[in-house]
């Protein structure tokens, strides 16, 4: 199980993988998976537009 | 003066390209050459055991995942096989060019994603080593003291970030960007399609003219790599630059056939 | 001005080397930088199923047998690898480097062997695609022209034939012709021994001072490449290089105990 | 078999390969096999001192 930074609310998480971006049932707030085993949750960073390369 | 890039893709056979190249040179056309690199970047990935990594960000845009082995093996590509091999056929044909990467010199310098957020295999996810990112200065001091002294600058991504580290960049950008710091009148750029198409498939669905102010129009249409080829031109001509044509790089006399026109003008 | 080379061979920290080096420009000594890359080019050979292949000249001197696939890989490795690596640290150091070949303004030219006599598995034979050969001319005014304006010239093999082919060189002698044809005060050979050591196995042996004219008897007892290196100091010497340093490249301040002369020095 | 191309003798060469040297018994001169299948010799050419690379 994880927690939600913003409203802590509990998230479970079925092999979240690194990097992965999911969103709190909760408050709905973007997260993004900043570590497996032990999961630990952060706000997932905003993006300016991207042009890609 | 031209900026004229020329794509990395396959089907290009770049001693004819050079052959005309240089016959333009000769013949008194002041021209910079930006080149790509990406097919035989994945021919040596994928010998070498590492598979290209193509990832989808959020807003559709394609690219190449490139973290720090990638980097090397793009760098190892562009610069030590495609510009040398340029560079040596240029001199085989009595122009004198001088090879450059954007980390030459700073050469090409511009900011690194920190992030970038993607869609693969279903999933979004940020990822943080990527090695990508955009131009947004040029050395022109540097071109220019080449330029001046008689050497042809033939100039290769990768580009170098503010923080001094190598950073691969999309080629066709990163020419309009030097077309418009150099103030170019032409951007021409070469790649395996005759030029905008109406229909991807069909090849005489040439669009042969596009009014500048008509760009954002084909911009939205086009798709793919020739989204971005349409971006980079419009940035170019809002910087300046009077006249972009994409045209096709193979056959013989590409560039000729593209200082004609034959192709999409855009001015 | 100085001339630095630094070679190729494994156990050479070029992180630490180009942290060094920087400190060194940065504090005014005056530096022109050759490298070479032949380990990484033997592990990227053998990842690329092309094995490098040695052989040996009659009169003994082993070299890198280069067709013309195994010199795609030479040059991917020196140029698009170590070269543009080295760049990238030394901008990181606030060291304005641009990377050059000797293929670029023909900066290193000189006439490539038709052939080359060889012994290969106990057999004489005569290989004519190796493309292989000497630095004898070099573009001192595209040196000059970037040293002038404030750039680092970091170079590196291959050079170009006169028919305007890519060749491989060796790293050391072509420093050698370099630092003469630029008027070098000092040419400094780093590589991963401490200098000629009387006995290979003993880096206690180490010879620190020899005369010049004492010269041609050392370049009798050295062996493998630490002969070639002695020749190219005996060139430089004979052509106005007022002294040659041999010293390691391994280690913390590489370059600057070289200056200090800590290795072999010749003068 | 293959023939000298100086003195014409006739020289016997087991599985050569191109770009051999071979020495003619007769006349001692020093050949290169410049093809197989058929052989054919040629002068082997001077070689000027070497420092190899």
């Amino acid at each position: 199980m994880a927690v939600c930074p913003e409203c802590e609310a509990e998230i479970e998480l079925k092999e979240a993988i690194k990097g992965e971006i999911v969103q709190c049932p909760d408050c709905g707030v973007e997260l993004e998976v900043v570590s497996v085993n032990p999961v630990e949750l952060a706000p997932a960073p905003e993006e300016e537009e991207d042009w890609g390369e | 003066m031209i900026v004229v890039k020329v794509g990395g893709s396959e089907g290009i056979d770049l001693e004819a390209f050079c052959r005309d190249l240089a016959n333009c040179i000769k013949s008194g056309v002041d021209i910079v050459l930006v080149h790509g690199g990406s097919h035989d970047t994945n021919v040596l990935s994928a010998k070498l055991g590492k598979p290209p990594r193509f990832v989808t960000s959020l807003s559709g845009v394609e690219s190449r995942y490139t973290d720090r082995e990638t980097l090397a093996i793009f760098t190892m590509v562009y610069v030590g096989k495609v510009n040398k091999y340029i560079v040596e056929q240029l001199q085989k044909q009595g122009v004198n060019a001088v090879g450059l990467s954007g980390i030459d010199g700073r050469l090409l310098e511009g900011s690194r994603k920190e992030f970038i957020k993607v869609v693969e295999d279903g999933k979004r996810k940020v990822l943080r080593d990527d090695y990508t990112g955009k131009v947004e200065k040029v050395n022109v001091h540097l071109v220019k003291l080449l330029r001046d002294n008689g050497y042809t600058p033939v100039i290769t991504p990768p580009a170098i970030s503010y923080e001094s580290e190598a950073i691969n960049v999309d080629g066709d950008r990163a020419a309009a960007v030097l077309a418009a710091a150099l103030g170019a009148e032409k951007l021409i750029i070469l790649s395996n399609v005759p030029g905008l198409l109406r229909d991807v498939n069909d090849a005489s669905s040439l669009v042969t003219e596009i009014r500048r102010d008509q760009i954002e129009r084909y911009a939205d249409f086009a798709k793919g790599r020739m989204k971005k080829k349409v971006m980079g031109a419009a940035e170019a001509l809002a910087e300046g630059v009077r006249e972009v044509v994409f045209a096709d790089a193979r056959g013989e006399n590409a560039v000729s056939r593209a200082l004609e026109g034959k192709g999409t003008v855009i001015r």
